[in-house]
């Protein structure tokens, strides 16, 4: 094998990314119903919170900048969730108008935080605009895995467990999933809707802040482009989990990172394939997957809608 | 009196829920059948069957074609359309942001403007549209709903959308209309009025009607014959005043 | 002292091409309700088919052997540069082939992949569509024949044989005046029409429509190849109008930009994409006029202008998500039938 | 500095008008009147500081006034400036903007010490690294009767203005684009840098010449990572040694997949030097991956100019990579030149930063400029055009001697070699250690012990 074994190593740091990012994307569409193109600014309003604490306040302890983090993100999309979502919703407007509404959110967020790295490198003299990898003070380093690799480990751990526990153990968990079941019938039962959404919002935007701001460990230079240029990834992870099945979605977080890392990589050494082919594949990979697994129930198309618990069969 | 549609022995399953459970029935030419049941006994999921909506897991769904009976399970939809079925919805899914009249020249098959390159011909299908519009205004005057023709959906009452949800399905002619409570959220007397002119429909031009319906006190009193259905099953058929005095219904429906 | 009609004729040539886009997207989206997020994939597979046959065929028609001299080398550039405005006759008649090929081909590929688009959702129509434009991108990146990396330049204009330079202007705004005009003719035509009537019923409701035997994969097949179609026509003008392309200018942001022309228009009003491509054309060009005199660095008026774009959408959805001009009737013969009976009935 | 206060007060201002606009339906169509009023307000300012006898103009920066004390009758020549302030190149294009500042008080000083009653007034735009806003930005400058463009940025921004420029008559100068397919003569195109070649030609001899036989060629796929790599491969092959292309896709979110990439190739190819063709941005992401790879760190590292500069080069870990691999780099530098060391120590007094790549090449654009403007005697693009190539001859400045070729390039492109080395106050800084020769590389201190 001649593969470096950082192809590994990545492959793993990638796959605890993804994670950390769909996981929360396929739990607030399930709950909300809402496409929120403006998950790209939690990721990198994560990463800057991360940035902006150590370039401005000059603090390095991953632990704080992870808890300000989810505050921030948590925040931002409840935000969006009372100030533009349901309101749009409670109009009956259809969801591909929310889904645009979504995106100008996502446009305001993003050239907010130029106009805020240009202001704060108006006072600092510091290049806020890519910024270097974070050295943390409390996360173990030095001999063995990379801090970002712990981190990510950690963070995703903590994910998946607390989400688990969360959705499965708790009061407010079985509220969770009863609303993206049955909206309606959750409300008529009781169920204090408008409640549990906010939660989720805040849950999924921290989780992804959060990994955002492991995110500033790991990359070698970070940029306000940081979440949009992983967009396109994080949404082809969550739909091949069909946006509703939080396992596929991990499957889709391993198989991305492998085709990502792996594939390219195998194919670079083995068939000369220009590395620049990262993307493509990642791409053809979501064509495919979309052309031979169309996704049934509310996310499939019209001739795949109906076909929720499939044909004939289950 | 032969039938237009057949439905034998249908089951559909969702998961362990036996929605339809080896269901046969039939609707013979110019009946005017009913079609009842307790909440969930299945009577939607017949439709869907029928319409193509869902591919029943078991049995046949028959469709008359002259004097052939062809299988229709397994169609789309929207060939379930062309082969002569027509429906309405339980909550009306009309076409909002349209006018009342827009909405009725949705249905027509053959619309030679709804080609891309005739669209661009006015000439070549605005004789055809004038055609449509008069049939159009013609069955709105015999609802009584002329004068919303250019009103949007959205500011009709729930009882008019009900009606032209209905309406719609008749701009085109059909071997068979499913109608999905027709009446309901609709006051008494509308309700008694939109049934007359369903009688009056099928005895004036000869037309076929498969009705669900929970007001059976009005249903009753239209429907030539009632199937029941119960937890997926037929539960009982036969003359409406037969049904009526069938102990088994009685004890379904207050039992549920 | 402005050249206000320098100004002019440069803001409507940009606006003219915008609003080919916007026109083709309200038809897409606003009437059809298809979420188009590739956009940009058929803007550019315009641009690119116009850049490729003016700049082969125009070597090639002079004799040029072209696996000696590519157009994308810097020597099949210079002699672009001295051919291309040589023969009135051929820059025309490129110009017509472009447009001709770039509406096949930009429109055949909005039909096939109304493919994979129909087997998904509306959920995921979006960003399949949007994933497709960076396929295609890192594609056109890769292969040399379109010079990869490098794109076309030098791309002889259809007018280039016109001495004056200002006249050349005016005669290419002409173009993509005329362009328009048509482009808005058949749109409205076909929005104003039975089909335009079933494209709303199916953006209301595409169960119902399906019900009512509407064959809505193939109306949206339909849909999208008319609107792909137009949006190649619109890359060809944005080709010879910047007489270069590469891969890198096809990117979302392009179909984000026309999006927000038709959501402040109005989704829905063919009037509203024009106003909508209008206003954000003009107050970007006047910017420019403006910004240097202002003196800012710290806060970049480019970021302002995007923030106050974003937000707009967003209010304009949740206050009137019909934009600034609302969705009009559909106007067909049926209108009059109708107006006959009610007067007739109240006469 | 009054213009900069305004924008201070009034920016809380519009974001307080749209933190309270969510509900009404006014409220959109007010703040389209607000945003239009805005811009009439603007222009209305712009018109009168454009026509009159204005003693105090604000030139780009926010901080600069250049006080003028002058008979009223002083002409004034606008020169635009289209530089990336946003964008993929906007870290390097902030510092930019601030040589042009320096660059148009420096020139103004000039001129009128020669004697000129004239001032040249900077007109910056910002293109935001796109073609078609920089051409948006060259026909607003045309519009407004400027016959001379500093700027764009990259190559492919001034392709896209070419054909309008060429055909109304107004020079471009370039300080950074370098694709050698705008090589072209006879047209309006300038550009004071040297074309990727040249610089390709002086890293395979580095290369070559520190004992290097088998490189790993890994660039940006772009037009400049391409042309270079293309370049270098045929410059390498030339000496003797042999080279393997590897391209990776720009504006990734991260590019460690590409690194581990590589890595497997240098591996598998047994190659013993790697040769990056990067920005800044994606050059210290991938120096800080490779820093982590054994592989990587096993091999010599060459680099091109792009990221010289960054600041994100200069952390603990790269700084470390850098000696461990001794990491050298090349950029057109006249070396040792007191003029670009006297612009060095003036941008740090005054705006605290060093200049990055191109800022000579910038600096002496707008020289040019003015110069050409004022030997052409008339604002006219033909004119100043011919007047430009005659300045240049003679003209001598940090970026060296400028003289054009036949293409409008700059013919005689100085190379020099920079390493990071420890000291500075962040630990690491950037040191310019040799420079090329007459087909040598001769250093002038070793970097690395």
């Amino acid at each position: 094998m001649v593969l470096e074994y950082q192809v590994m190593i990545n492959t793993v740091q990638y796959a605890f990314f993804y994670l950390v990012f769909s996981i929360p994307l396929t739990l607030s569409y399930r709950t909300t119903k809402v496409i929120n193109f403006a998950h790209a600014n939690l990721i990198t309003y994560g990463a800057y919170t991360a940035i902006f604490l150590h370039g401005v306040a000059g603090l390095n302890i991953m632990s704080l900048a992870t808890v300000v983090a989810f505050l921030v993100t948590g925040s931002i999309a409840v935000l969006n969730n009372v100030l533009v979502f349901t309101p749009l919703q409670r109009k009956g407007s259809p969801p591909s108008i929310v889904m645009i509404a979504s995106m100008g959110l996502w446009i305001v967020y993003k050239y907010l935080l130029y106009i805020a790295t240009d202001i704060a490198n108006y006072y600092t003299s510091r290049n806020f605009m890519s910024y270097g990898r974070i050295t943390y003070l409390d996360i173990p380093r030095g001999v063995g895995p990379s801090q970002a690799l712990v981190a990510g480990l950690a963070i995703a751990l903590i994910t998946v467990v607390s989400l688990y526990v969360l959705l499965e153990r708790t009061k407010i968990g079985r509220a969770m999933r009863a609303v993206a079941d049955n909206p309606l019938l959750a409300e008529i039962s009781g169920i204090p809707r408008t409640l549990v959404v906010n939660l989720t919002w805040f849950v999924c935007g921290g989780i992804v802040g959060a990994g955002g701001v492991v995110w500033t460990s790991f990359s070698g230079a970070t940029t306000p482009e940081v979440g949009d240029s992983m967009i396109l990834q994080v949404f082809t992870v969550s739909f091949v989990g069909g946006l509703i099945s939080l396992l596929r979605t991990g499957v889709g977080a391993v198989l991305i990172a492998a085709v990502e890392n792996v594939g390219i990589a195998l194919l670079n050494t083995y068939f000369g394939v220009p590395v620049s082919f990262k993307p493509f594949l990642t791409f053809t990979t979501l064509l495919a997957i979309l052309i031979a697994f169309p996704p049934l129930g509310a996310g499939g198309g019209l001739p795949y809608r109906f076909l929720r618990r499939g044909r004939g069969s289950d | 009196m032969r039938a237009v549609l057949e439905v034998r022995d249908v089951a559909k399953y969702f998961g362990g829920v036996k929605a339809l459970d080896g269901v046969s029935l039939e609707v013979p030419e110019t009946g005017l059948v009913g079609l009842i049941g307790p909440n969930g006994s299945g009577k939607t999921t017949l439709f869907n069957v029928v319409t193509g909506f869902y591919v029943p897991d078991k049995g046949e769904v028959l469709l008359r074609e002259s004097d052939d009976l062809v299988r229709i399970d397994g169609l789309n939809p929207n060939e379930v359309f062309k082969k002569g079925v027509v429906r309405t919805f339980q909550i009306p899914r009309l076409f909002n942001s349209l006018t009342v009249l827009e909405n009725l020249l949705v249905t027509p098959l053959g619309q030679r403007g709804e080609s891309l390159v005739r669209a661009l011909l006015r000439g070549s299908w605005s004789g055809q549209e004038r055609e449509l519009a008069r049939k159009a205004v013609e069955l709105l005057k015999m609802f009584d709903m002329l004068h919303y023709a250019n009103s949007k959906v959205s500011e009709l009452s729930v009882a008019h959308i009900k009606m032209l949800e209905t309406i719609r399905g008749l701009m085109t002619p059909a071997k068979l209309y499913l109608l999905d409570e027709p009446a309901a959220g609709v006051d008494y007397s509308t309700a008694r009025k939109l049934f007359t002119y369903v009688r009056k429909l099928r005895d004036e031009r000869g037309l076929t009607f498969l009705v669900i319906e929970h007001r059976l006190e009005i249903l009753m009193e239209y429907v030539d014959y009632v199937y029941v259905l119960h937890n997926g099953k037929l539960l009982s058929e036969g003359k409406p005043q037969e049904v009526v005095s069938d102990p088994k219904v009685v004890e379904a429906y207050i039992g549920a | 002292m402005i050249d206000v009609v320098g100004f002019v004729i440069s803001w409507l040539t940009i606006f003219g091409i915008y609003s080919i886009l916007s026109l083709s997207l309200n038809l897409e989206s606003g009437t059809a309700g298809v979420t188009n997020f590739g956009k940009v994939v058929f803007y550019g597979a315009g641009a690119y088919i116009a850049a490729t046959l003016t700049t082969y065929l125009t070597l090639i028609l002079n004799g040029v052997d072209v696996t000696e001299t590519p157009p994308y080398d810097v020597r099949g550039i210079v002699l672009l540069g001295e051919l291309g405005s040589r023969n009135p006759l051929m820059s025309l008649g490129l110009l017509v082939l472009s447009l001709v090929v770039a509406f096949v081909i930009a429109g055949a590929l909005g039909y096939l992949l109304s493919y994979p688009i129909i087997r998904v959702g509306p959920a995921f129509v979006g960003f399949t569509l949007l994933s497709f434009g960076e396929l295609m991108r890192v594609f056109l990146q890769h292969y040399e024949p379109v010079g990869g990396n490098k794109g076309l330049m030098a791309i002889p204009t259809p007018f280039g044989w016109v001495a004056e330079s200002r006249v050349r202007e005016v005669a290419y705004l002409g173009l993509v005046m005329g362009v328009l005009a048509t482009t808005y003719v058949v749109i409205h035509r076909l929005v104003n029409s039975p089909l335009g009537r079933t494209l709303r019923a199916v953006r209301d409701d595409e169960v119902a429509a399906l019900c009512l035997g509407k064959h809505v994969p193939k109306i949206k097949a339909k849909v999208l190849f008319v609107g792909s179609g137009f949006a190649g026509v619109a890359g060809v003008l944005l080709a010879y109008y910047l007489t270069s392309v590469n891969p890198n200018m096809f990117v979302p942001a392009v179909t984000f930009n026309v999006w927000a022309m038709i959501i402040l228009g109005g989704c829905g009003n063919l009037k509203g994409s024009l106003v909508g491509a209008a206003v954000v054309t003009f107050v970007d060009r006047v910017l420019t006029f403006v910004t240097p005199y202002l003196g800012v660095t710290v806060i970049s008026p480019d970021y302002l202008r995007w923030v106050i774009v974003g937000l707009l959408i967003v209010v304009v959805l949740i206050v009137n998500p019909r934009g600034l001009l609302p969705e009009e009737p559909i106007k067909t013969p049926a209108l009059e039938v109708v107006s006959e009976e009610l007067g007739g009935g109240s006469g | 500095m009054l213009t900069e206060k305004l924008i201070k007060v009034s920016m809380p201002a519009i974001g307080r008008v749209s933190n309270t606009m969510v509900a009404r339906n006014t409220m959109a169509l007010a703040l389209v009147a607000v945003l239009v009023l805005g811009l009439a307000a603007g222009y209305g300012l712009a018109v009168a500081t454009g026509s009159g006898r204005v003693t105090t103009a604000t030139v780009g920066g926010s901080v600069a006034t250049v006080t003028v004390t002058s008979a009223p009758t002083k002409k004034v020549f606008s020169i635009g400036v289209t530089l990336p302030l946003s964008g993929e190149l906007s870290s390097i294009g902030k510092i930019w903007e601030k040589v042009v500042q320096l660059a148009f008080e420096d020139l103004n000083r000039e001129v009128q010490a020669y004697g000129f009653n004239v001032e040249f007034r900077a007109v910056v735009l910002d293109d935001g690294t796109s073609e078609e806003k920089a051409l948006q930005n060259v026909q607003s400058f045309a519009q407004q009767g400027i016959k001379v463009v500093i700027g764009p940025a990259t190559s492919a921004q001034v392709k896209v203005v070419k054909s309008y420029v060429d055909s109304n008559k107004i020079v471009i100068i370039s300080p950074s684009s370098t694709a050698p397919t705008l090589a072209i003569p006879n047209d309006f195109i300038f550009r004071t840098v040297g074309s990727d070649a040249g610089q390709a030609k002086v890293l395979a001899t580095l290369a070559f010449q520190e004992g290097v036989r088998k490189v790993v060629v890994f660039h940006r796929n772009d037009e400049y990572g391409k042309a270079f790599a293309d370049f270098f491969e045929r410059y390498f092959k030339e000496l003797g040694g042999t080279a393997i292309k590897i391209p990776y896709q720009t504006g990734l979110p991260d590019y460690a997949s590409e690194v581990a990439a590589l890595a497997s190739r240098v591996q598998s190819e047994g190659a013993d030097a790697v040769v990056l063709i990067a920005f800044d941005t994606d050059g210290a992401n991938i120096l800080s991956h490779a820093a982590e790879s054994p592989v990587l760190s096993g091999v010599r590292w060459f680099i091109s100019e792009g990221p010289h500069s960054a600041e994100e080069l200069l952390s603990q870990a790269i700084g470390q990579f850098a000696s461990k691999v001794r990491l050298l780099g090349t950029r057109p530098l006249f070396i040792a030149n007191p003029l670009y060391e006297d612009l060095k120590k003036r941008m740090v007094q005054r705006f605290g930063v060093e200049p990055s790549v191109f800022c000579e090449n910038l600096y002496d654009a707008v020289k040019l400029a003015g110069w050409a403007i004022l030997r052409a005697g008339t604002y006219d693009g033909e004119a100043i055009r011919a007047a430009l190539v005659e300045v240049a001859k003679t003209y001598y400045g940090p970026s060296g001697w400028t003289m054009f070729d036949p293409q409008g390039d700059k013919a005689q492109q100085d190379y020099g070699i920079w390493a990071i080395v420890p000291g500075g106050p962040k630990g690491y800084q950037f040191k310019d250690v040799g420079l090329y020769e007459r087909g040598t590389v001769i250093f002038l201190e070793q970097p690395y012990q």
